[in-house]
């Protein structure tokens, strides 16, 4: 075995200092019944690297890859152009092969970045702190609500219409059996669900969510909401999950989020089937000893010279265990890396011009789409937008597949109870979409359409 | 600060072992500021071509107008920037890194290059079923290596790390003991846990009671005996625990905990030690955790991501998370929704964590069934190896023979003015990551060495002559040199108190320049 | 000599700046043994499927049976292997190169993707043309670009380096020269030419004759006309030349060149320069090789591969080496026989460096026509700005203004007791590498330091404060802080002369152990 | 530009360091007549990562890339399977963007492993040294009848029929104008080429060069052409242009020969279009100081360890100019890093099991041609043959592709004027050549041949 350096002689020196005759006898803890006698023969045996990349690639050509085809999809996972630099560098060995940076001294490396990572998190959200990650938008947005009902001492979250379903779920999941929370959610709309939305606040709501811009592309003024939901002592948790919007719209923090927690895959992370993704979490200042995850801070070594280490672990599993803010302990590292060296190479123009192009391409596909015959019905959108179909959204989602378009996610397949969704399609454009994918997917839809 | 100002600051005051540059840095360890200090407005390390003057207005108010405060770097300096950093850290690649419960194993970079076939990282998961059918297969296959290697009947694939997987498994037994008409509120973790463990147990809204162990480093059974009641939900228990010890007595401790009513979670965190030797099935235990990101290999990326699919019993099945992959005549299928099952819900954003899924498949593939087998055995042989080498000059906590880790405690040097903490940090000068200290708790001063399968013979010799020369010169009254290390790292000991009682947690303009 | 055995060998007698440590590793700075001393026969990286028994039967005595002698190693330990030797070298990924005449230049990292695209990277070079269509039109798209931006009608594709490139041109110069009936036996190089260019010369059959230069650091316009006759071939002139000056009289020379029957081969190595400012062809030349891996941006991979395209005017263009690209009616054709034309002949195995092609062009479209130009710009606004700021200090050979390339003397060292080399050394120590010393040879102790249009203004006021700072030490008396230099790498001064004088070449079983 | 660092700020504050108006007035020097006053307008404007990625791709889609396509195409280019920590590890950055080793005190790690490159060459060719490599095997064929002819001090080189044609004109190309060489060569012959050869040794003559397997594959004892060559007082020169055959094969040094050179690019470097590849070069020890190119040697530093530097360099250009063994400088380094990271992946055990694997794929294609009709015209071969089809083999091999099938190099395409190889097809088949691959090429010849 390629990985494996010993030889058997190897293993006969180390079982000689061991003083033991076989293998098998350091086993011997093992209960008689359970020891397994030989490899499991329901499992094929090693095989060449040859080999091994041969299955694999089979597999993979099973699928149409969103390289090869024009990708409209977003639904909280957007394909974004990655940087050549970046892929190059979270594959330094010292990145990829090493672990959490709990010896500051030979981690500096990933602790500096995870500082300058916070820093940027906090000024896209606008908000004072951000910490190091946690696994991805949803399960963020789940830590946001346990962390508003600590900071509140309430337990009734109320989320938005508009809440991306996935995360809604995430959060009943995560809150069904922590802390007695309670959770109202409320049913989709294609108009404003920010509508009577502070009325469903009561004095024991520790918090409202709301995502901006929502499950439908609508970007929406918080300010009034955050007054409202303020007032009645309950926190505004911001979700955001195309964090590229940032660089155009208004951050959560000026509009008067108390936390904002977003998905961050858009910058540096594959669209990947869905996974490893990358949950940002940001607040205010005074309540970071309530946050969940790991924060790197600022200090000096012996020598006087500024350093980084892991801080505030007190609230972590390692050292407070069940008191702990969050059980999370392994997060999402190497793609923070990723967000963070794309947005270093992005920076303030790029991430601008970026965010920009966005706007442009997704109208130029609004224009498309209206063109040959669709509604748009998101008045105010970043690069994300729903449009009624003449025909039911999975259908022709399904029929523009086999024209080799990926065209866009059916409204039920995010909510499938909503019948009146039926027709309504959720469309994306990055700036990955060029004017021939665009021409594509009109004539395809056409056809389809009729 | 800008970066030439480097040149003027001097570090004075404290002694520093390494000689005086002007520039700042140390031959090819060079000094880095943060990115923000590299700043020059305007600049980008991206082309993009700037879009339409009208591109958002469409915005109106809401369009942000205030500058965000990223720095402008260029490709080359963003470049230089993270190299730079990464050469200030240790890896597996580099050293051997001997952490204890981390299973630090080489990473194949066969595993890297499948994950970035475009066919597997250029995805979108909401793609229509029909295109994404390797995929889902995949995910599949994995799934029937994952309940094969562990004997179970089902997997839940979507946890996104062992933690995540812990809650998994304890919500599928608090949802099955409600299903049950059982509802319950006690969790016994036994003090060696690991942090995730209570935390969990917390989050699932359970009181957690610990049970002790005994002299062997294992479940005291009696004593478990005596804490289970009606009102426990359920156990637990890392196999092999954290002691690096196989729990003898883990079959009673299955039978007690069902006889009881309740359930048995273990934490499969260590793995590594009995895949292929031991289907933690045959146990009788109910669920448990697999950390991908250890035993199979895919790299911990300086704290992740992990992935951690839970193999559930067949009783537990019906409760897991939501999406599942189901095949039937027609091919592969996401199931998203749950048709009036009794599925806890969903964990995570979408289906799991594909990109660790297809490493780990292609780590099981290469390695096969019996080369599966042989990572237990070396893994096990190596820790033992290190116990054996190392028992006259440390003290080994427990009677050997361990599983794959070697557990030490403090013992070797008591009155020699050195501590744990100043043991390890002596290895970082060595050359050598330290291993995990003060876990388990169980132990004074633990030191908890895993050395994993795939180091050679002749790099755990290495550590062990280290060690042995760290502990005779800590035993001869050489404790400056243990209290001045490390000395030859990028950084010295670094000051967590000032971090935590002040924490500068975030850069902000002309705070370093007023600092100076 | 084991891995294990390292532990007890102690650097004695020498004075060293560095702590010892038992390991013999430094922190992050990891001795590594040869891979032949990390042997353990049988052992493999590679798991290929043994092969039937009969394989090799058919070689009969022809087999290979005595063992090869190649060590056995893990993947594992290969990685680390080589991650370890990576760590003990300075890169432009790292810091600051400012080796002249080498054009050290970030190197973009689109490049090595898309060399890496299969449609590159897994063609055969013998398949159909029908089958590589794509990969003509890139080699003609990049011939394009090489012939638009030098403004010279043909160019040859396949030297695999400067030096492959200059025997290109010269060839193509002596065949043309023979074609006209006027074979000739000289050629002119200036003293300060690249080693390469009289090498050429020779190789090519000719005698070199040098010629002066000036106070101001050109050709001696006077002297060149006086050299200049009948029985001289070509002059190669570097342009800009390598005390990074361009050739004010260029035009002149080319003149007088071509009035006595000779031709002009210009060292095209300093085309940084000028990219995008001046076409050479505007000049007069009649050929010229462009080093891909130094203007554009191929990365120079510790010593290559590189690649050296030759431009050529229609008179010499007949005489380019095979095979050429050619695009009719049916597409890009590969032209490897020259049916009964002048083509010198064949000069590669194969097509020419095609990975240095995609990584070029590539680089060619990322800059457009407006970026190049801003590269000449900012290459030579850069080295300008270094002479300036040391021109205080440290002793400018010529006047400015200078081209891509700042070229100082040793005369500031006079009486310090401190060399070029000493000097030089010093900077590792402050994590820069050094700039090309002793070169070129038309000044005494010459550091040639060419910065590149990749560095910052912050990088480059880094380097400048640092070379003052040295400076200043050097005339205040403290020539041991540079002849002890460096202190603070992977290794202190090497010792050449004795590596020379008995050298050793290659690993011995047995050897290192006898030598100990 | 991504690329370029400088802020019209920095430019400006530069230029008052200077004390110049514009950067202009810095190109003063160049004559005003061949100024350009503006960026060519005949070439297009910079552009993203993305822009000239797609434009790439395009590029690169209208190749049939041998990935895709059963491939069984030799001739002095081989695919072999490259293990995936080949190339992960020479874009190490302190590998990749390294200059040559010059400063041996900051570069180590280059000069470590040419070091043990060299080692490894000097071991599989059977020889005492080995050079720090060259350009690629044809170039190095020249440099070794240079060099042979400064050894000998004798000016006629005496070619082998079956050399590699583009090697036999390299070296005619390359010796043409230099040293008064006279080169014999040739033609090929589909049976022995070493008879007769022996005899074209005068007294005038440096060496004798001959390529084992020849160019049809043939692998011959060269023993007694050695001991011939040899007592004429010329050098035998052996060329391999399939390094991987000598994990199965006798290695040239125990044949007898003098100087080795070898195509390296099977090991650890991909066909890429046929460059850039790697010339191996190692020769008896007692011709060192005769050698091209670099040499790494062992020696030690100021505190006693064990260190490399580059050495014998007096033979080299920058120390010698016209008097130097040859002109190179930029050679095949990072080449020479991929093939010594294959070659320890391999160790002794994989390199001959690979080799293995080789000779049975080849017998398993050559059954199935000789199966498919073909006659196998190689008697004794490694991995690659000829055989006589029933058609023209260029047509045949045109053919093929159109059914994606790369099914070798007809012999006219390297001896267009060998009228009697027009139905000579070289055939090559490594371990990446499957069952199915095999099967494929079989019934494609089928239908083509009829
Ligand atoms: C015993 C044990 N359990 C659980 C965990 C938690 O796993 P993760 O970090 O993947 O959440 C760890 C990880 O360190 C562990 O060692
Ligand atoms: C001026 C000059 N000419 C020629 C060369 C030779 O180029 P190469 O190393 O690519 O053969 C160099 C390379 O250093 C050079 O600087």
């Amino acid at each position: 075995m390629r990985y494996l350096p010993h030889t058997e002689a190897d293993r006969a020196a180390m079982l000689r200092t061991i003083g033991a005759a076989t293998v098998d006898e350091l086993f011997a803890d093992v209960p008689a019944s359970a020891r397994l006698s030989a490899p499991l023969d329901d499992l094929p045996p090693h095989a060449s690297e040859l080999a091994v990349e041969r299955h694999m690639a089979a597999l993979a050509r099973q699928n149409l890859s969103a390289a090869d085809a024009p990708c409209f999809l977003g639904a909280g996972a957007y394909r974004h152009h990655i940087p050549a630099a970046v892929d190059h560098l979270i594959q330094r060995s010292e990145f990829l092969t090493s672990y959490t940076p709990y010896q500051p001294e030979v981690s500096q490396g990933t602790l500096q970045y995870l500082f300058e990572f916070q820093t940027q998190v906090a000024l896209l959200t606008g908000m004072e702190v951000a910490n190091a990650s946690l696994y991805d938008g949803a399960s963020a947005c789940a830590e946001a609500v346990l962390m508003a009902a600590r900071v509140t001492r309430r337990h009734r979250a109320v989320l938005a219409g508009n809440l991306h379903p996935h995360y809604r779920d995430v959060v009943r999941t995560m809150t069904r059996y922590s802390g007695h929370m309670q959770v109202d959610s409320a049913a989709p709309v294609l108009g404003d669900d920010l509508d009577g939305l502070a009325e469903r606040v009561d004095d024991t709501t520790a918090c409202v969510v709301v995502q901006n811009p929502d499950a439908f592309g609508n970007l929406r003024d918080l300010r009034p909401l955050a007054q409202a939901v303020q007032a009645k002592g309950a926190l505004l948790v911001v979700v955001v999950t195309e964090i590229l919007s940032l660089g155009a719209a208004m951050p959560p923090g000026d509009m008067g989020a108390d936390i904002v927690v977003c998905e961050g895959q858009s910058l540096g992370n594959p669209l990947g089937f869905g996974g490893p993704y990358l949950g940002l979490f940001a607040s205010r200042e005074k309540f970071v000893r309530n946050m969940p995850g790991r924060l790197a801070g600022e200090t000096v070594d012996s020598d006087g010279r500024r350093g980084y280490v892991l801080t505030l672990s007190t609230r972590e599993q390692h050292i407070r265990r069940e008191k702990a803010t969050s059980n999370i302990c392994t997060n999402s590292g190497l793609c923070s890396l990723a967000f963070t060296i794309h947005l270093s190479l992005l920076g303030e123009r790029g991430l601008r011009d970026l965010a920009g192009l966005n706007m442009a391409r997704a109208a130029a596909t609004a224009d498309a789409l209206v063109g040959a015959g669709c509604e748009l019905l998101t008045p105010v959108y970043f690069n994300e937008f729903a449009v009624r179909l003449k025909k039911p959204a999975s259908k022709v989602v399904d029929a523009l597949a086999d024209f080799g378009v990926l065209a866009g996610v059916p409204a039920t397949r995010l909510w499938p109870d909503a019948a009146e969704l039926d027709d309504v399609m959720l469309v994306a454009a990055t700036e990955t979409v060029s004017d021939d994918d665009i021409a594509a997917l009109a004539t395809a839809l056409k056809e389809v359409q009729g | 600060m800008t970066h030439s100002a480097d040149l003027s600051r001097h570090r004075d005051g404290a002694a520093s072992a390494l000689p005086e540059t002007a520039s700042g840095h140390s031959g090819l360890d060079h000094e880095e500021p943060l990115i923000f200090e590299l700043d020059s407005p305007g600049r980008s390390g991206a082309d993009w071509p700037e879009p339409p003057a009208d591109a958002t207005s469409r915005l109106g108010t809401l369009a942000r107008t205030a500058p965000i405060g990223l720095p402008g770097l260029s490709e080359p300096q963003v470049v230089r920037h993270y190299v730079r950093l990464s050469r200030k850290n240790y890896s597996i690649d580099a050293g051997l890194y001997p952490l204890g419960s981390c299973t630090m194993k080489h990473n194949p970079r066969l595993n890297e290059k499948v994950a970035r076939m475009p066919g597997f990282a250029e995805l979108h998961p909401m793609q229509p079923p029909a295109t994404v059918q390797g995929a889902l297969a995949c995910i599949d296959e994995l799934a029937t290596w994952l309940k094969t290697l562990t004997g179970m009947p089902a997997v839940a694939m979507s946890p996104a790390a062992g933690a995540a997987g812990e809650l998994c498994g304890l919500m599928a037994i608090r949802a099955c003991l409600e299903d049950r008409g059982d509802a319950r509120e006690i969790v016994l973790v036994p003090e060696s846990a690991h942090g995730t463990n209570p935390a969990t147990a917390a989050m699932c809204g359970y009181r957690v009671e610990s049970i002790p162990a005994d002299a062997r480093g294992r479940v005291d059974l009696a004593a478990l005996r005596e804490k289970l009641n009606d009102r426990v939900a359920a156990i637990m228990l890392t196999n092999p625990n954290t002691c690096g010890l196989f729990e003898t007595d883990i079959v009673e401790i299955a039978q007690a905990v069902h006889e009881a009513g309740a359930l048995f979670y273990c934490d499969g965190a260590n793995f590594n030690a009995i895949v292929g030797r031991v289907r933690p099935g045959d146990l009788g235990i109910d669920c448990m955790h697999i950390n991908l990101h250890k035993t199979f290999s895919t790299p911990h990326g300086g704290g992740g991501p992990g992935s951690g699919p839970v193999v559930l019993t067949a009783e537990l099945a019906p409760f897991a998370p939501l999406p599942t992959v189901v095949q039937d005549g027609e091919g592969w299928r996401l199931v998203e929704q749950d048709a009036g099952g009794k599925s806890f819900g969903r964990l995570k954003g979408f289906h799991g964590q594909m990109g660790m899924f297809t490493r780990a498949l292609t780590y099981m593939l290469s390695h096969g069934s019996d080369g599966l087998r042989q990572v237990a055995d070396d893994s096990v042989l190596n820790a033992n190896y290190i116990l054996a080498s190392l028992q006259d000059v440390m003290t080994p906590s427990f009677d050997g023979p361990c599983m794959h880790e070697a557990l030490f405690d403090d013992r070797f040097l008591k009155d020699t003015g050195v501590s744990t903490l100043d043991f390890a940090k002596a290895m970082i000068d060595e050359g050598f990551h330290p291993m995990t200290m003060y876990f388990p708790l169980v132990v004074h001063g633990a030191m908890l060495i895993e050395p994993t399968e795939t180091e050679s013979k002749a790099s755990i010799d290495m550590l062990i002559g280290t060690l042995r020369h760290l502990a005779e010169r800590a035993k001869a009254g050489d404790a400056d040199l243990f209290h001045e290390a490390p000395r030859l790292a990028p950084r010295r000991r670094l000051d967590e108190t000032a971090a935590a009682r002040k924490p500068i947690l975030r850069w902000r303009p002309g705070v370093m320049e007023a600092a100076e």
